[in-house]
């Protein structure tokens, strides 16, 4: 049987898979940042706590809704200037958008907070895991890129997923149990985890539109037959 | 009694009955009350949800109530208390009724002891003499000191003594013809005679013990042995909020629980709505002959 | 003049009340030598007889209590409140039931009104303290329904005596009415047949035959209940009340209660205590000479 | 409703151990689990392995009797009971006591019974009595002079605890000699910070209150702006109880905003006065009753016991409250339970001027353990209190606090509440929790104890993660948490009421019902009697013994300066 012939992600051209990536990017910086200032100030004292609270919803409120939007419409945009495989996985890109919106929102999710914030950073990264597994499963993706959305699989999953997992092993922890000294360093990875959350699929998929532009520039697309 | 008599008018009788369905509702409805409140939620009990019926029902509270050890322990106290103390009573009280209500001429020593009685009704030495006897005589901390201090109710006495004596003197006067002596007429005439008033009496001992809550506080060395009422006055009495410390919020969130106070409150309810009306065939008449003299 | 044989007849009545009398000697009369402590400056762990003796003290330091006089009238008022409302109430609902013609009704309505009497005031004051909360109490929000604002039953203190006569009477009016029913069916069933040959309306024969019928009944219960004026109901009261409603709700028992055992001034508990006793003798032996006189109730 | 979730379920569990922490220590040192006592009987000694500083036991073993009050809720593990539990083995095994109780009752009824029974003249080897207790058992002369055997026996711990609160001794000591051990605790703790539901202040975008003037403001905005946003004008500014001063909702904090200090004692030149009686009083009772008569404080609470002022937190209808520290745990966590945007800021008591203002607080010192005149070993009650003081209270090791403190897995058995020696120390949590912010200041936990670390954690995954329901632990011992706050009661703005002793005669005698009349005055004033009933009051207090009390007062302060 013949062989799939490889094509680049996008049909015409990369930009807004390019856009994409550096949106994503852009709102993980901004959302890590904020994080680690905000809670800075309020652990060293300089904010109260309920004011912090105020503030960061303040700032997931409106950061999310913003990035939620513009994703939404680049990953459409993206599904429309590409067709396959790839352009269900932007599909499936498009409800992570939509998700995204909801970060600062618990309220809306019927779960306590304790448990919202894991909630909708897993329906954020279950949309981009089946998006990247597509992609890394699409014999028409240039290899690269495959390798690459296989890469970010794990990368999303843990990211999503890891910090809960440590709140869980916390809040079994009885007070003035030692095993809190072990337990917390992986706190600590864990909250740093969490301001990965964009920022890494954002890189992987600027790095996929880099690797899928190369290809497409090493061999120029052919009249299909 | 003869119906055409009293029958009142129609518009009259609807009146009373009704008057008289709103009473018998007002009596039970703060019970109704509580057990709805006992079978509801917390959360609904708190924001005054509840009136008759249950809201969010649940029977979380009865199992918390149930599974509280020093709550059953209670109970089986009281239960105890009541069927040990109740034939005590009633022995000591026939056995006093009987000769206070013979007529002066056949005892003369009559009024001295009716006195000697009477007076313990007006005058104590106050808790802490009261205290010192019970812990002379070794019953502090024992189960006896529920019983025995108590056991001659000298009111019981009175309405037993002139039940007897309403009884026909001729039954007796042909008995002692026959040759029957004081414990013959007792046991053979009068016991069977007054069975009402003995119910009533009855009744009002197994209550009276059932109920009574400060002995068992003041004289048992340890909660473990508190009647049911005792443990009760503890866990209702609510804490004084300047005592409270960081450390005794167990306690404070325990007793502000409303709904566990109704079902503990209901359980202890339970025995009494299931004796009283059974002896009230008895009460009729029991009553009208103890109290007002026939 | 003296005979053996009465003597020998009455042995075994001495037999029956022997086992009686010794208790009573032992957990009635011997407490009673405790009275002495009105007289004394009790010091704890002296026993009786070790505290120093100090005359009248006692006595003169109750009369100087600011408020014993507010005590006592607020026993006063609320016992003799209930008094009264305690014979009202029972006679006019056991009218009112004589009248009713369906049994299974009449005995229903027995039964349900006489349950309260049987429970003791711990349940009841659970009870109260929750139904009366003013916050979220059930009468309150009753209340609310028909517009009426919040009642603080056990706080406010011009309520407070109130809602310790009603409460009272709704747990023992239905004892009472089933004491003046008892009475009512001795009344002779020829006085109404005469009566309605007469063409009595009902309300005369209420008047003149159902009334007079009980009224032994009522004198008697009503004067006897003379000698428990002082008897304000220490169980109700000490289960209910609080510091807010002292001025008009704290009464001679829970008084006593107080200075005895929280304060530890035991010999002035025990010189109110004995007041106390004295003065209801004295009620009580009015009470049944009256009872005595008018209904010919002789209590032995 | 929120669903209850798992992890619900789970939070609450971590709040119900804060609370359980707070419940078992108030000292720094961790617990972790531990196998759990061996119940009686069993052949291993629990104490194996356990390195405990105690002296050579009695031998023969010497007998002490003893009373305790414990309350409905207190548990044993199987096997154990009042008389035989891990505190009576360890005085038997380890210090040679046998040790039992005479009897045992329900807090409520611990004064009459010690009453009964001593007046029946059966009194016990050691017990604890409160203030006037210790006056009136000294004077008849039933207890020992304690002094001698506490100078010769105290361990150096034991000196410490019960110097850290410089009124301890002194609050025992009648005639010069010491005649009881105070019971330590917490004394700090009792004063009052301004909790305000800082959720509703952002809302409205309220600025965090700097005056008196501002509570004032924020009540009525929170009464008249519906914070809570249902619509409904619902909520009330401020919330308190029938009881006027508690540990929840109680109006010293209030009163202290206006430099007045209800019910305690302070020198002002040059006399000891009291608080309540002083004019400026009427100044808050004003500014409470305009709150009231604006709808800002329930209606009811003049009926409210602290339970039903609970439930109203609880359902978010009021939004600011006087407290002391440790509300947060109970009842504030109710509220951010029943709407999981709610948090409670703590802020130290606004003043009505420029002065600042003082939080009033008192000798966290209740009640003295006190030995029978005439007990053969009064040093044993000594060599007790050392045990609990060298072993326990100061103790590092787990395994020893678990033992003899409570196995943090079943937090419902309290194991010191077996015995009537508890000391708990005075500063222990305000040090604690300063370490505490500091390493959250510098990001790390290092050098933290195991308790401290896992607040550490538990703070650290509210800012971090976003887990409200840790606020609690911010809200008490995280930056700008109430204890920070304690710590400048504990300096500058704190006043501590000058009168610790043993009520004087009058005292005894009169202010009960002077207590009662002053609450009734506030209650009527606030619900909008008169503020002449204040004046009248202030004569009446004077006349129905109030003067006698206040010079009796000034007597006792000279002689303990």
């Amino acid at each position: 049987m013949q062989k799939k012939s490889k094509v680049p992600l996008m049909r015409s051209n990369h930009l807004p898979l390019i856009l994409l990536g550096a949106v994503m990017t852009v709102y993980g910086l901004a959302a890590a940042l904020a994080a680690t200032v905000l809670s800075n100030q309020a652990m060293r004292g300089m904010i109260a706590g309920g004011v912090y609270k105020a503030r960061q919803t303040a700032f997931d409120q409106t950061a999310s809704l913003v990035a939620g939007i513009l994703l939404l419409a680049l990953f459409i945009w993206c599904a429309v200037a590409s067709k396959g495989i790839v352009r269900v996985g932007f599909c499936f890109g498009a409800m992570a958008a939509l998700m995204t919106m909801l970060v600062g929102r618990n309220e809306m999710l019927p779960v306590p907070s304790a448990f919202s914030g894991p909630v909708i950073a897993i329906l954020v990264a279950l949309p981009l895991t089946i998006l990247f597994i597509l992609w890394a499963c699409g014999r028409r993706v240039p290899r690269g890129c495959r390798w690459v959305a296989f890469i970010s699989i794990f990368i999303v999953l843990a990211a999503a997923i890891f910090p809960t997992y440590v709140i869980l092993m916390v809040s079994k922890i009885p007070p003035g149990d030692p095993a809190i000294l072990t337990v917390g360093k992986l706190v600590d990875v864990s909250t740093n985890v969490i301001k990965l959350r964009y920022l890494l699929p954002g890189l992987s998929f600027l790095l996929i539109a880099y690797l899928s532009m190369r290809f497409a520039r090493k061999n120029p697309a052919m009249p299909e037959g | 009694m003869n119906e055409k008599i009293i029958r009142l008018p129609f518009f009259q009788n609807m009146l009373n009955l009704l008057v008289l369905a709103v009473l018998a509702v007002l009596c039970v409805f703060p019970i109704l009350h509580t057990l709805a409140l006992s079978l509801s939620s917390a959360t609904a009990a708190s924001s005054g949800r509840v009136t008759i019926w249950p809201v969010e029902f649940t029977l979380q509270s009865y199992q918390f109530v149930l599974e509280n050890p020093a709550f059953g322990k209670s109970f089986l106290i009281s239960i105890a208390r009541v069927l040990v103390g109740v034939p005590v009573n009633m022995a000591l009280t026939i056995l006093v009724a009987y000769p206070l209500s013979r007529s002066k001429r056949e005892f003369r020593a009559r009024d001295i002891f009716a006195w000697f009685f009477l007076i313990t009704v007006l005058f104590s030495g106050g808790l802490i003499p009261w205290y010192m006897v019970i812990k002379q005589t070794g019953l502090i901390d024992s189960f006896w000191a529920l019983i025995i201090p108590g056991a001659l109710p000298v009111f019981n006495v009175i309405l037993v003594a002139n039940a007897f004596k309403s009884i026909p003197k001729e039954l007796e006067e042909a008995a002692a013809m026959d040759g029957a002596d004081h414990w013959t007429i007792l046991f053979k005439i009068l016991l069977p005679m007054s069975l009402p008033v003995l119910a009533t009496v009855t009744l009002f001992v197994a209550v009276g013990h059932w109920n009574a809550w400060f002995d068992g506080l003041i004289l048992m060395n340890s909660p473990a042995k508190y009647p049911l009422q005792s443990y009760l006055q503890t866990v209702i009495v609510s804490p004084d909020p300047r005592m409270l410390s960081e450390r005794d919020l167990a306690l404070l969130k325990i007793i502000s629980n409303r709904t566990t106070r109704a079902a503990q409150i209901f359980i202890a309810m339970i025995p009494i709505l299931i004796v009283y009306p059974f002896l009230q065939r008895y009460f009729t008449t029991g009553i009208k002959l103890g109290s007002v003299k026939g | 003049m003296y005979s053996r044989r009465k003597l020998i007849n009455e042995i075994p009545l001495y037999l029956m009340l022997a086992p009686a009398v010794v208790l009573v000697l032992i957990y009635a009369y011997a407490p009673m030598v405790g009275i002495v402590m009105a007289f004394q400056r009790v010091l704890p762990g002296k026993g009786l007889f070790g505290s120093p003796w100090v005359g009248l003290d006692n006595f003169k330091f109750v009369a100087q209590m600011p408020t014993i006089l507010q005590v006592i009238w607020n026993t006063v008022r609320i016992a003799g409140l209930k008094a009264i409302a305690g014979v009202v109430v029972p006679v006019s609902v056991a009218l009112m039931l004589n009248n009713v013609t369906s049994h299974a009704f009449k005995r229903t309505v027995q039964t349900v009104i006489y349950l309260p009497h049987f429970l003791s005031w711990i349940i009841l004051a659970g009870i109260m303290v929750d139904i009366l909360s003013p916050s979220d109490g059930v009468v309150n929000r009753l209340l609310g329904l028909v517009g009426i604002k919040p009642v603080f039953f056990l706080g406010d203190d011009k309520v407070f005596p109130w809602t310790m006569v009603v409460t009272d009477v709704w747990k023992s009016f239905g004892f009472g009415t089933i004491v003046y029913l008892a009475a009512l069916t001795d009344i002779d069933p020829t006085l109404y047949e005469a009566a309605v040959v007469d063409g009595a309306t009902r309300g005369q024969q209420t008047w003149y035959i159902t009334l007079p019928g009980i009224s032994g009944t009522i004198i008697m219960l009503s004067t006897l209940s003379l000698s428990n004026i002082l008897n304000a109901g220490f169980d109700q009261i000490f289960n209910l009340y609080s510091p807010l409603v002292y001025r008009t709700g704290d009464i001679i028992d829970t008084l006593v209660f107080r200075t005895g055992i929280m304060n530890n001034q035991y010999g002035v508990a025990t010189a109110v205590g004995l007041l106390k006793s004295i003065v209801s003798l004295i009620l009580i032996a009015v009470a049944y000479k009256l009872a005595a006189k008018w209904a010919d109730y002789r209590i032995f | 409703m929120k669903t209850q979730s798992g992890e619900k379920l789970q939070f609450k569990l971590i709040l119900l151990l804060l609370a359980s922490i707070m419940i078992l220590t108030s000292c720094g040192g961790g617990k972790k689990p531990a196998p759990t006592v061996a119940p009686s009987g069993s052949e291993t000694s629990p104490f194996t392995g356990l390195n405990l500083s105690v002296p050579d036991p009695y031998n023969p073993p010497i007998e002490m009797t003893s009373v305790i009050a414990v309350n409905a809720t207190v548990k044993f593990t199987e096997g154990n009971d009042i008389n035989n539990n891990i505190w009576t083995r360890a005085y038997r095994d380890l210090l040679g006591i046998n040790f039992t109780y005479k009897w045992v009752v329900d807090g409520s009824m611990y004064d009459q019974k010690l009453g009964l029974s001593i007046n029946s003249g059966d009194i016990p080897d050691m017990f604890a009595v409160n203030g006037s207790q210790l006056k009136l058992y000294q004077e008849s002369g039933l207890l020992t002079d304690l002094t001698s055997v506490y100078d010769a026996e105290a361990s150096p711990n034991t000196r410490d605890i019960l110097t850290q609160d410089p009124v301890a001794l002194r609050a025992a000591t009648i005639d010069g000699k010491l005649w009881g051990i105070p019971l330590t605790d917490a004394s700090v703790a009792t004063a009052s910070v301004l909790w305000v539901r800082q959720d509703w202040m952002t809302k409205l975008g309220i600025e965090a209150p700097a005056s008196m003037a501002d509570v004032l403001d924020i009540s009525r905005r929170f009464t008249e702006e519906d914070p809570d946003g249902n619509g409904v004008k619902d909520t009330f500014g401020m919330c308190m109880d029938k009881d006027l001063f508690g540990a929840i909702g109680g109006l010293q904090g209030f009163f202290n905003g206006y430099h007045a200090y209800p019910g305690i004692w302070f020198e002002r030149d040059g006399k000891i006065v009291y608080g309540s009686v002083q004019p400026e009083i009427r100044d808050g009772l004003l500014a409470l009753q305009k709150m009231y008569a604006s709808g800002q404080i329930d209606p009811e609470f003049g009926v409210k016991d602290v339970n039903a002022m609970t439930e109203s937190i609880a359902q978010g209808k009021c939004g600011m409250e006087f407290g002391v520290w440790w509300n947060p745990y109970h009842p504030l966590n109710l509220s951010q339970a029943n709407n999981q945007d709610a948090y409670w800021q703590a802020f130290p008591i606004p003043s009505v001027d420029s002065a600042p203002a003082k939080s009033q607080y008192s000798t966290a010192i209740g009640s003295f353990l006190v030995v029978r005149n005439g007990y053969e070993h009064p040093e044993a009650l000594i060599r007790m209190v050392n045990f609990w003081t060298d072993n326990i209270v100061r103790s590092q090791e787990d395994a020893v606090r678990t033992v003899f403190l409570g196995d943090i897995k079943n937090p419902d058995v309290v194991l010191y509440k077996y015995t009537p020696v508890v000391l708990w120390e005075p500063n222990a949590s305000i040090d604690g929790s300063r370490k505490l912010r500091e390493a959250l200041a510098k990001h790390d936990p290092t050098g933290l104890n195991n308790e401290m670390a896992w607040r550490y954690r538990i703070i650290q995954a509210y800012f971090e993660q976003g887990i409200k329901e840790a606020w609690v632990e911010v809200a008490t011992n995280g930056p700008n948490g109430a204890v920070s706050i304690l710590e400048g009661v504990l300096g500058d703005y704190g006043l501590l009421n000058r009168f610790y002793g043993p009520p004087t005669p009058t005292m005894a005698e009169k202010l009960p019902t002077l207590q009662t009349m002053e609450s009734e005055m506030i209650t009527k004033v606030i619900m909008g009697d008169s503020i002449d009933l204040f004046d009248q009051f202030v004569n009446d207090w004077y006349e129905l013994g109030g003067t006698k009390i206040v010079e009796e007062v000034n007597q006792w302060a000279e002689a303990n300066p």
